[in-house]
């Protein structure tokens, strides 16, 4: 029990990861799987965001000549790492996200839908 | 089909759980990821780069060549998208 | 003398491989063409016959290609083993270049370019084989041999020379690469090099006797081009190549590569004493035995006469394998020597089939009545050839025969006795009523007069292989002193 | 500066170029190509001189930025990365000269905007090869995952829809392998792999660690199409624009394999890896025997040249992922031989198909009667490809699979020796069906001398360097490894 | 596609004055703020990304009041691609610029030797620099990712 308290921020993502990955794997629609990725991600992001935070801290943005002058007190700061880590990973989800979006235009130009199982069935024929 | 994502996702879910056991707790001042490389950002960034906003100096200097490379990703994407879908015109 | 690095083995293989390119190239012009074959033909018969002085006086000839794996250079080295069968290989080629001209012209074949430079780049392999100075080079050679027949095979281009083709493949390369190469992997990670020597590279290895067992099975079967059965299936189907094909290939270079290597094999690979002491030998002979026996029984109900020639080809072919089984030295000299007389008797036969059906058109036994008369020499020479083959004295095959019983009485093996003369008996019953047919029938009524020989490019190449094969009774000292230097044993 | 900065020229030359090509290359192909092709050629230069360099002074560690190793991102230039850029750069180079024909004809007008996805995609394959940091590597994989599903989407037909089902596999990929960071992160508070490789002994092998290991793998495997994760690969390249298969499927693949040799020894040890849990050492050895086998068997059942590529593509994985975890050194030498190996025949078969699907639009097997008549030189040099990939000597590809099946026979996993063979049984079946189809059967119209109609010089030129670099290579495979592969495996190892 | 945008000339949606209007105010503002957002990321959260995103949303709330064309009017395809390019061309190049000026490859403080300004004020100074090619970069991007998403490829009439 006090594990799941202590830890509940890897409880909350790891329930947001298998939201994710089942829609990525289980949806028929291909935007659903599209939504699913992205719920994968942030949850990803989620992890890392929770990985970074220390009690009692505050943002990490300084006073620079303070900080010049007399050092920083690392307690008081929280972790910057993970934070610069996640801008670059949602940066990443934007970008495949648009060029997902635009594949899933042309299919929708080519097949008139975007359910998985009516694309195949037009295949089929 | 949509059993088996189901139990694929839920496999998947239990795997990362049990691995999580071992993990500090939320906000612990003292795991590994609040101590080892977080400790030299945030006592050395202002010294060393004159950037009060430790994110950005972190981001533009220390890891740079990622934020480069990030910027190439969404380079990337516009390109991708503008050569998935514009449609070949007769010059 | 001792071992000596120099180009020319190197050259001596090439020599026909870079021989394809022009050969390629002239591709409108036949004569050009037949001429560059027959060059290179005769540079490659010169540079062999250079090398062989100082083979004979003990010494030999090393050129090292490249370092290809660590320990495992790709290396041809000229010794008296790889001698023994260069010289017989380089000199048959020779004759069948001039016998080939004579049939695809009378014949006005397709796609003679592409059958001339097949056959400069399989003769290429094939002295590569010979002159390869470990197993790594040897299987290197033995596979681009098999690639560069398979055009041959399929030269016809119809529906069952395809089916003959993929059949032909199947068998060569999927025995050496699924039992061959593990096998010869198998040899590197117990030795820790692949080097041909004398007594056999995996002596004093400790091998297990069960894995040098595994490893003779692999061997055995995985050099296909041998024909021990089950792995025999190829050779009756690969007749459908134009008869030079496989008078040459089928009767010389292919089959013999394979015995070569299994010989090869046994004698600097895995070591006579080697298998002498795991009590080896019965797997080898008893294999090759059933063989000898199977295939000479199938032979004789075979009415097409080169399917029949391929069957006795296995049948004898067993002979060899089964002289080096025997791991006494009589018989081990015995195998080896009958890769000399058999290719000239062989040869010989598939030459007069090929005349046969260039100047008669008739490819069955069954139509040969009478066929003795109008084509006499050719007949004779078949005669000439059969007796080798059966074994009777004043012929090559007398020599290798009559050497392999010793070995079988040396090794006090009396079953082998039995089975070596009843399949003479059998080579006899097979080859026989042939000529009979030929000579004493009469032809069948209604027949047009109007055969003759052969041309002379056909009957040139036959009348000289019999008469070596006759020759090879009384003047066979540099092929019994080669196959004895090989074996370590006399000189 | 002692440090040399020649590799990150080799990076950066494409990377600067993509955005030239897009800025000027709109109006005229002709730009497109001098600027590919020159800054193709530099890197191809500079990655052989940062080879020289690595030969002298060893590993050279670099940190961008100036940033001491842990801080900042390092760089790895090491043996192993050396020979990887030579070979991205030079298959890049020969797939380019290629490439720019193909995309010509099936792209006509929209070169810049291939070739600027292109020129990315090979810098994103270099930065992958070159980091040596966790979290880079996994910007790095998303970018070469962009760029080529743009790429495959540039097709005609179902060719978006092979690439949707590419991006939601890839991104599964790349998202279990960031998980796999993550829990990394978590434990050791670094991203940089040499930091990590120190760190993680002293915490020892918990649950953690082993789950980032597992994510990390499947994620890589996901990415190299590791049978069964291969789903999405057959048609991806299958139906991408030829000019794009012919980069994808020779490096991609092979640059993932690379990643997960790079990830196995550099940062887990190889003591962890194999003896911590012999079960799944031998049980990936066991996935690798059937991924070897199934992809082989499907191949049998394709009738379209490109699409039995990329199976054998998938086999050969196979290949390389049971060398690596057949834990022996001579295993893992002929993976790493087998990379080099494998991109360059891959490369020659694929050219090869993109001579004959630029001339015959297709690479139906049935289309392909008699074409080695019309196309000698482009099927000559497919034939040397063929006999690579079935392993004949001396051809490049005998030589690998030599140390793989070695490897396998030291190790005593004769099931892997078993499916490395028969897969090379299979290869010999699918490519002499070609050969027969395309040399022995008559044309049945056309009895006389079919007309020579040979691909344009420029795809050929880069077809027979190829091939005859597989065959020098595989002659010079000996120094080849004793130089510079035995040095490029992890030390201690 | 063409249904939906049928149904939207149809209904004009988006063609209302109060929030043609409202944008038209706005979009400065928004701009400007976009611009503060990129150069203040040194003292405060921000920073290229941000700033870069908020300069593009200006570009779509554009498209979105009035059409697609319009907003092609302030700032057209082709300077659009030339930004995007210049931003990443800023980023690589300053890259290149300091591996050439003998540091390693984005060590700001090795281009002192262009400019002496010292070589930690120039890791500062390198940062801003960057900073703004991704601005750029990113603000080009998002405006055309929205452009080619919203009209199929076609810029012409959008959502």
């Amino acid at each position: 029990m006090e594990l799941i308290v202590a830890k509940y921020n890897y409880w909350i993502y790891v329930v947001l990861m298998m939201v994710g990955f089942y829609a990525m794997i289980g949806k028929r629609n291909l935007v659903k799987k599209l939504i699913g990725m992205n719920i994968f991600q942030t949850a990803i992001i989620l992890l890392f965001i929770s990985a970074g935070v220390k009690h009692g801290s505050k943002i990490p943005i300084v006073d620079k000549y303070e900080a010049l002058e007399k050092g920083v007190d690392v307690a008081s700061i929280v972790n910057p790492l993970p934070h610069v880590l996640m801008l670059t990973a949602i940066v990443v989800g934007i970008a495949v996200t648009g060029v997902a979006l635009a594949i899933l235009l042309r299919i929708y130009r080519e097949y008139g839908t975007l359910e998985e199982d009516e694309i195949l069935e037009k295949l089929g024929k | 089909m949509k059993a088996l994502a189901l139990v694929a996702s839920l496999v998947t879910g239990a795997i990362l759980l049990y691995g999580t056991m071992d993990f500090p707790a939320w906000g612990d001042p003292q795991s590994p990821a609040a101590t080892h490389l977080a400790t030299y950002f945030i006592e050395n960034a202002v010294e060393e780069t004159h950037v009060p906003n430790l994110v950005t100096a972190v981001l533009g200097d220390y890891r740079g060549y990622d934020t480069m490379f990030e910027t190439v990703v969404i380079y990337c994407a516009g390109l991708a998208v503008i050569s998935v879908l514009r449609r070949s015109r007769k010059p | 003398m001792s071992v000596q690095s120099s180009i020319w083995p190197l050259v001596a293989v090439l020599v026909s491989l870079l021989a394809a390119i022009p050969i390629m190239l002239s591709d409108r012009t036949p004569n050009l063409r037949e001429s560059w074959t027959l060059l290179a033909a005769l540079v490659k018969v010169g540079i062999v016959l250079t090398l062989l002085p100082a083979v004979l006086a003990g010494g030999g000839w090393e050129f090292t290609i490249a370092e290809v794996i660590p320990g495992v250079p790709l290396q041809l080295r000229v010794d008296a083993m790889g001698m023994f069968f260069a010289l017989i290989a380089s000199i048959l080629w020779f004759f069948t270049s001039l016998y080939s001209i004579g049939y695809m012209r009378s014949l006005n074949e397709h796609a003679q370019t592409r059958y001339f430079a097949s056959f400069a780049v399989a003769i290429s392999a094939t002295l590569g084989v010979a002159f390869a100075g470990n197993l790594l080079t040897m299987y290197l050679f033995y596979e681009m041999l098999s690639l560069s027949t398979y055009p041959l095979v399929t030269h016809e281009q119809n529906a069952e020379a395809r089916k003959s083709g993929r059949k032909y493949l199947t068998y060569i390369l999927g025995t050496s690469i699924g039992l061959a190469l593990p096998a010869m992997l198998i040899v590197y990670n117990l030795a820790g090099n692949l080097d041909f020597t004398v007594g056999g590279v995996l002596a004093g290895s400790g091998v297990t006797p069960q894995t040098l067992a595994l490893l003779v099975v692999l061997f055995l079967f995985g050099f296909a081009k041998a024909g021990i059965m089950p792995f025999h299936g190829w050779l009756p189907a690969a007749m459908v190549a134009p008869t030079p094909v496989s008078s040459f290939l089928h009767g010389v270079a292919v089959v013999k590569a394979g015995v070569f290597s299994i010989l090869r094999v046994i004698f600097h690979i895995l070591g006579p004493e080697t298998l002498q002491a795991a009590d080896l030998g019965a797997i080898i002979t008893t294999l090759a035995s059933v063989t000898l026996l199977v295939a000479s029984l199938v032979a004789l109900t075979q009415d097409n006469l080169k399917r029949r020639l391929a069957y006795s080809t296995i049948g004898q072919l067993s002979y060899m394998v089964l002289g080096a089984g025997m791991l006494t030295a009589a018989g081990m000299t015995g195998g080896m020597l009958h890769i000399a007389m058999h290719a000239f008797g062989k040869i010989t036969l598939f030459f007069c089939a090929g005349a046969i059906y260039v100047a008669a058109g008739k490819k069955y036994i069954s139509q040969m009545d009478g066929l003795g008369r109008q084509m006499p020499i050719t007949f004779v020479a078949f005669f000439l050839g059969s007796l080798s083959i059966i074994g009777l004295p004043p012929l090559g095959g007398f020599i290798s025969k009559w050497t392999l019983l010793v070995g079988a009485v040396e090794g006090e093996q009396l079953i082998l006795v039995l089975v070596l003369l009843g399949s003479s008996l059998l080579n006899a019953a097979y080859f026989l009523p042939i000529v009979y047919r030929a000579f004493i029938n009469p032809p069948p009524e209604g027949t047009v007069n109007g055969i003759k020989e052969a041309p002379i490019y056909c009957l040139g190449p036959i009348c000289v292989t019999a008469a070596a094969s006759l020759a090879l009774f009384f003047f066979n000292g540099v092929f019994l002193q080669l196959a004895q230097q090989a074996l370590g044993l006399g000189g | 500066m002692s440090v040399s900065n020649l590799h990150m020229y080799v990076m950066s030359a494409p990377l600067l170029t993509a955005f030239f090509v897009n800025l000027f290359g709109r109006k005229s192909p002709a730009v497109v190509a001098v600027l590919t092709l020159g800054s193709l050629a530099f890197s191809s230069l500079a990655s052989l001189a940062v080879m020289g360099n690595v030969m002298v002074h060893g590993r050279i560690s670099y940190v961008a930025g100036n940033w001491a190793a842990p801080y900042g991102i390092e760089l790895v230039v090491d043996h192993l990365s050396a020979v990887m850029l030579i070979l991205i750069s030079v298959v890049a180079l020969l797939a380019s000269v290629s490439a720019l024909k193909s995309v010509g004809q099936e792209l006509p007008g929209r070169e810049y905007q291939f070739f600027a996805l292109y020129l990315i995609l090979i810098a994103g394959l270099m930065g992958l090869v070159l980091t040596g940091d966790a979290f880079n590597l996994y910007v790095m994989l998303e970018i070469t995952s962009i760029t080529s599903y743009g790429l495959i989407a540039m097709g005609k037909g179902r060719a978006p829809l092979a690439s949707f089902n590419y991006v939601i596999m890839g991104s599964v990929g790349a998202c279990f392998y960031l998980l796999g960071v993550a829990y990394l992160y978590l434990m050791t508070g670094t991203l940089n792999m040499a930091d990590m490789a120190q760190i993680l002994p002293t915490i020892g092998g918990g649950a953690a660690v082993a789950t980032a290991l597992g994510f990390i793998l499947v994620g890589l495997w996901v990415k190299m199409a590791f049978f069964p994760l291969h789903g999405w690969l057959p048609n991806a390249y299958s139906l991408a624009p030829t000019g794009a298969g012919l980069i994808a499927a020779p490096l991609v693949t092979k640059v993932t394999v690379y990643l997960m040799v790079r990830l196995m020894f550099w940062v887990f040890s190889s003591d962890y890896l194999f003896f911590t849990h012999p079960m799944v050492q031998s049980g990936i050895v066991w996935a690798a025997t059937a991924g070897i086998i199934c992809a082989s068997a499907l191949a049998l059942a394709q009738r379209d040249l490109k699409r039995m590529l990329t199976y054998i593509i998938v086999a050969e994985v196979g290949y390389m992922v049971g060398g690596v975890w057949l834990a022996n050194k001579t295993g893992l030498t002929g993976a790493v031989l087998h990379i080099v190996n494998d991109a360059l025949m891959t490369l020659c078969l694929f050219l090869a198909v993109a001579a004959i699907v630029y001339k015959l639009g297709s690479g139906e097997f049935d289309k392909l009667q008699g074409i080695y008549r019309k196309m000698p030189i482009t099927m000559a040099a497919f034939t040397v490809g063929a006999f690579s990939m079935i392993g004949v000597p001396p051809t490049a590809g005998f030589f690998s699979k030599w140390y793989l099946i070695l490897g396998g026979i030291e190790a005593g996993h004769w099931e892997y020796v078993i499916a490395l063979l028969f897969s090379s049984l299979v290869n010999a079946v699918l490519f002499f069906r070609i050969i027969e189809i395309g040399y022995f059967y008559k044309d049945e119209h056309d009895h006389g001398h079919e007309q020579r109609d040979e691909a344009p010089v420029l795809m050929q030129a880069p077809l027979v360097v190829c091939a005859v670099a597989l065959i020098v290579i595989g002659l010079g495979s000996g120094p080849l490894v004793e130089s510079i592969i035995k040095l490029a495996l992890p030390a201690g190892f | 596609m063409k249904e939906v945008r049928a149904r939207a000339e149809g209904r004009k949606i988006g063609e209302s004055l109060i929030i043609q209007t409202a944008v038209r105010i706005l979009v400065p503002f928004i701009q400007i703020f976009g611009l503060y957002v990129i150069v203040h990321g040194h003292y405060s959260p921000g920073g290229g990304f941000q700033g870069g995103v908020i300069l593009g949303a200006s570009f779509v709330l554009l498209a979105l009041a009035y059409d697609l064309k319009f907003s092609l009017t302030h700032m057209s395809e082709r300077v659009n691609l030339i930004f995007g390019n210049c931003g990443a061309l800023i980023f690589v190049g300053t890259g290149v610029l300091t591996a050439l000026f003998g540091g390693l490859f984005l060590d700001y403080s090795a281009l002192d030797k262009l400019i002496p300004l010292g070589p930690i004020e120039w890791r500062s100074f390198g940062i801003f620099i960057v900073e703004v090619g991704v601005g750029l970069a990113v603000m080009s991007i998002m405006a055309s990712l929205f452009w080619d998403l919203s009209s199929d490829g076609e810029l012409d009439e959008g959502l």
